[in-house]
């Protein structure tokens, strides 16, 4: 075999190689059982990446089964992209918000781009017209020069992106406390809207069939990226230098208008982004949802650098790539339409009838395992939890002597201050469907073509929860659907995103449970199913978490453009009522 | 005082989209035979003598011309006949 | 009358260009491809806002030599009217159309907001609607948008009236506050505020569709057209 | 083949907006004693040896690479000895 330097199957265990990846002990063995061999370094690699938190879900998934996810307008739940809801007139509304914190707290511009990017692909890949983006960002205290520096970059990174591709970014929220001083959150959510009829799912059906790549050649970006952010933030992760990715928002958009004509030609079987773990994750979920195998030949994978080996094809996380699975024998048409945007589909593989992940590379099979063992067998764990000693319970009372300079004062918190600052460099109104712009409870987009309009809110206080995990887990979304109520919509849906430390701490796990018991309870109670979501764990730098910060993006329907009311005073002499205690 | 000529570039192996775009452009006026086309940021500027050691034009780019997670620089400097 | 709505790679007001003109102007308006060159059945041109080719080195610049781009010139030649918004008018400057370039915005970000705009010449084919010195409210939406030209030029925009829109409040730098130029001839017209953003009250303002409204009227009487 | 270093600027006159940004920056850091930033493009590429005429990469200069309206361009050139 040329080229490949790489150690064999023996160092990878003798030398406990898969420990750098991620891998513990247990699990290797697991993988060794299921293969009935040990692994070779790109197999070994495989399963790092799609064994990680991130791709897994492993410590989180008992976690996310409490949340309901059934309703009467929901249409896809959580699995694909993105969830569906359904609107009414045929139409249906796809959304999911997801995380980009390690990335952006090494390389804030480019980490909060490709954020972005990446959760606009898994909202086309449903099918649908991504129509807004929001975001929710925690930084630390502006008073440190390198905060003030992640804030403006990170905010410069969404509007370079969102502003490019024509989607416009329209609302967010923006919290500021020490304990995000080291770990930022940057969480972006996307909406689409789509026909009932031109919903895609991403799975690899029928044997013989193609699997087609589209987008950006692979370079030797992000490297184990999904396995960086499965793991907690050091002082040496500056180093970590090649899991940065640089986003071309201009191929994305590209790649959005290609697809969405592509969903229009019934060849295209199944369509998914390559998102984490790039190709791997894609074509394996792909199979594995369809109970069926790929074969890929990573000779043809289009590539950026010269002598990229399996793994590194295979772990690449270059963005703007699409992998899609196309009927046999059609492959030109969809060659055709993406001619049309100045792109290539290059044929890479085949759908199999064997449910085995196989790969060749210069006439070689380099990998081949069973899909299942990748996505099914992952495993799954009850972490410990305990109850911390002392959740703080500080107690004070303030003595307000001044109520306007107090006053004043909170209104001179960064949290609580205006936001014009940044979203005036987001373009909110592109595609001329923003009634309620950056500004007000929850932002409102009209549905063209019907008196609908839809509205939509990203909220999470996470002090609530520092104190009271439950109880703040409650409010985060009882505050999501006041936003949503307060617009004139009625809430639908929401997506999560579960921002917290690192799991295997008993205390931290604790509060993860607390936090969806919350959320859960309260999406019942509210008839808000979660439809989609994220979970980012090891939030935390040296040792301290930040605090739970489960992000609630939330979607209603107005159901007539009449109802839409602002946060605005309207009027001279309009009355004030207070609702509520 | 000295003119000082700093150079960055996005570091081998990052994607250059940018670079890409002017390549193919070129490429479409009929200029053809271009490669490896990188895009990167030039700029000059005038420093007091006193300032113009090495050690702080390095801190200058590292901490603010350039951004070292994702690019590289290099500089020139000139002295600059009175003024 | 039929309008075309120029699609470059990366183009992203394109939609909002169609629909103004579609549903607010109620007038037949369809796609072109910037591969294309056939305009002869058009009445109008208009190059919408957006990032083509990313605005990769300079906005507008690669997008300049399309081949429509050939096709766009004869039409100004022919006198009929083109309209280029935000990155439409880029494409025009970087394609000689009109004079001048476009730097950066001053403060160097993105600007996203409505903002008043003076109409500072209504003699135009574009501007016929509206009052002279009339105070509109347009959304603007740009990061390049800070007007620059030498002195001479400016002082022959002047001259020829060729200045169009001003901004009252000039959110990015540019010279002369100038929002909107045209060429001598006035039936090129560039600005860099989106009139197609502000065609539906339901949206804020309406008061860009008298800028189309004014191209239909001029076309009509052109063409002694009864409405 | 020929390695081509082209360098953009605005033109003498035209204020640079961004080059006065980076000068506060630097100042606020406590960089001082900087004055007359100007921030501009600096591009490299590899262009065959049959292209690379004064001419030709001129002509790539003043259609594409630099706007010459606002922007002034020099450009340099070395032989790449084989590949
Ligand atoms: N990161 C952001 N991106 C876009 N819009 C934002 C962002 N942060 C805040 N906003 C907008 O600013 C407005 C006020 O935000 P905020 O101060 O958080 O108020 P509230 O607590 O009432 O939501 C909201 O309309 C919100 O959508």
């Amino acid at each position: 075999m040329p080229l490949l330097l790489e150690p064999n199957s023996n160092e990878i265990k003798e030398k406990k190689l898969y420990a750098e990846m991620g891998l513990t002990d247990d699990e290797f063995q697991k993988i060794e059982r299921l293969l009935g061999r040990t692994p070779n370094y790109t197999e070994t690699g495989i399963f790092s990446v799609m064994w990680s938190e991130h791709c897994s879900y492993k410590k989180s998934k008992p976690l996310l089964s409490k949340f309901p996810t059934e309703g009467e307008r929901v249409l896809q739940g959580p699995g694909e992209g993105a969830g569906i809801i359904d609107i009414g007139n045929d139409l249906a509304v796809a959304f999911k918000i997801e995380s980009h914190n390690h990335p952006s707290a090494i390389e804030p511009y480019q980490g909060a781009a490709t954020g972005v990017g990446g959760i606009i692909r898994d909202v086309f890949s449903m099918g649908a017209r991504p129509i807004a983006l929001l975001n929710s960002l925690r930084f630390g205290e502006l008073d440190h020069p390198r905060t003030r520096y992640l804030f403006e970059e990170v905010v410069n990174g969404i509007a370079g992106y969102g502003n490019c591709v024509g989607i416009p970014t329209v609302g967010g929220e923006i919290q500021f406390d020490d304990c995000y001083k080291g770990n930022p959150l940057v969480n972006a959510m996307c909406v689409g809207l789509i026909r009932h009829e031109d919903i895609q799912v991403g799975q690899a059906k029928g044997i013989g069939n193609t699997v087609m790549y589209i987008g950006s050649a692979t370079g030797r970006d992000g490297i184990h990226g999904a396995t960086f952010a499965s793991e907690e933030l050091t002082d040496d992760s500056a180093e970590d230098r090649p899991a940065v990715q640089v986003g071309d928002p201009f191929m994305e958009k590209l790649l959005i208008e290609a697809c969405l004509e592509m969903v229009k030609c019934d060849a295209l079987v199944g369509i998914q982004d390559m998102g984490a773990a790039g190709l791997t994750s894609s074509a394996s979920e792909m199979a594995s949802k369809a109970g069926t195998g790929i074969e890929l030949n990573l000779d043809r994978v289009p590539q950026r650098e010269q002598g990229m080996t399996p793994y590194e094809m295979m772990l690449s996380e270059s963005q703007e790539r699409m992998l899609v699975v196309v009927e046999k024998g059609r492959e030109h048409e969809i060659k055709e339409i993406v001619s049309k945007y100045d792109l290539e589909a290059v044929e890479v593989g085949h759908v199999i009838e064997e449910q085995q992940f196989r790969l060749k590379f210069q006439g070689e099979i380099v990998t081949d395992v069973p899909v299942d063992a990748l996505a099914e067998d992952a495993p799954v764990y009850q972490m410990p939890s305990k109850t911390p000693k002392k959740i703080s319970q500080t107690q004070s009372t303030i003595e307000i002597e001044n109520a306007e300079k107090v006053l004043e004062q909170l209104l001179q918190q960064p949290t609580i201050a205006s936001k014009e600052w940044v979203y005036q460099q987001y373009d909110h109104q592109v595609q001329t469907n923003t009634v309620v712009q950056p500004g007000s409870d929850a932002a409102v987009l009209r549905v063209r073509g019907t008196n609908k309009a839809i509205a939509m809110t990203t909220d999470c206080n996470s002090r609530y929860l520092h104190l009271n995990p439950n109880r703040g887990g409650q409010i985060a979304i009882a505050e999501a659907a006041r936003n949503i109520v307060c617009s004139g919509a009625e809430p639908v849906a929401i997506t999560d995103c579960l921002n917290f430390g690192n799991p295997d701490k008993p205390e931290v796990f604790w509060m993860m449970e607390q936090a969806t018991d919350g959320m859960a309870e309260a999406c019942e109670l509210l008839n808000t199913p979660v439809i989609s979501g994220n979970v980012s764990l090891y939030n935390e730098t040296n040792g301290t978490s930040v605090y739970p910060t489960p992000v609630i993006g939330m979607v209603g329907l107005v159901h007539d453009v009449k109802h839409i009311t602002t946060q605005h005073a309207q009027q001279v002499g309009d009355y004030v009522y207070l609702i509520g205690d | 005082m000295v003119k000082v000529k700093v150079y960055v570039t996005l570091k081998e192996g990052v994607l250059d989209p940018q670079g890409k775009a002017v390549e193919q452009a070129l490429d479409a006026k009929g200029f053809n035979g271009v490669s490896d086309m990188r895009v990167g940021k030039y700029m000059e500027f005038n420093l007091d003598a006193n300032m113009a050691t090495e050690n702080q034009i390095e801190e200058m780019c590292e901490q603010l011309l350039a951004n070292p997670v994702i690019e590289d620089y290099r500089y020139e400097t000139e002295e600059v006949v009175s003024s | 009358m039929r309008f075309a709505v120029v699609v470059f790679p990366g183009s992203n007001c394109d939609m909002d260009m169609l629909f103004a003109i579609q549903d607010a102007l109620g007038e037949d308006v369809e796609y072109i491809s910037h591969r294309d060159q056939d305009l002869s059945r058009f009445d109008a041109v208009l190059l919408p806002g957006g990032f083509s080719y990313g605005d990769y080195l300079r906005s507008g610049s690669i997008a300049s030599f399309s081949p429509i781009m050939e096709s766009v010139k004869a039409f100004a030649q022919a006198d009929k009217p083109i309209l280029g918004v935000c990155n439409g008018f880029q494409v025009l400057l970087e394609s000689g159309l009109l004079p001048g370039a476009m730097k950066r915005n001053e403060n160097l970000k993105f600007i996203c907001q409505t903002t008043p705009v003076i109409v500072a010449n209504n003699e135009t084919q574009f501007t016929s609607e509206y009052q002279q010195d009339e105070r509109i409210q347009l959304p603007i939406a740009h990061a390049e948008g800070n007007y620059e030209c030498d002195d001479a030029t400016l002082e022959k925009l002047e001259q020829h009236n060729q200045i169009v829109f001003r901004y009252a409040d000039n959110p990015n730098g540019s010279k002369g506050d100038i929002a909107g130029i045209c060429n001598e001839k006035g039936n090129v017209l560039g600005m860099m505020p989106h009139p197609e953003r502000a065609v539906d009250s339901l949206l804020g303002s309406a008061d860009g569709l008298r800028l189309f409204q004014s191209i239909l009227v001029n076309w009509r009487e052109h063409h002694a057209v009864t409405s």
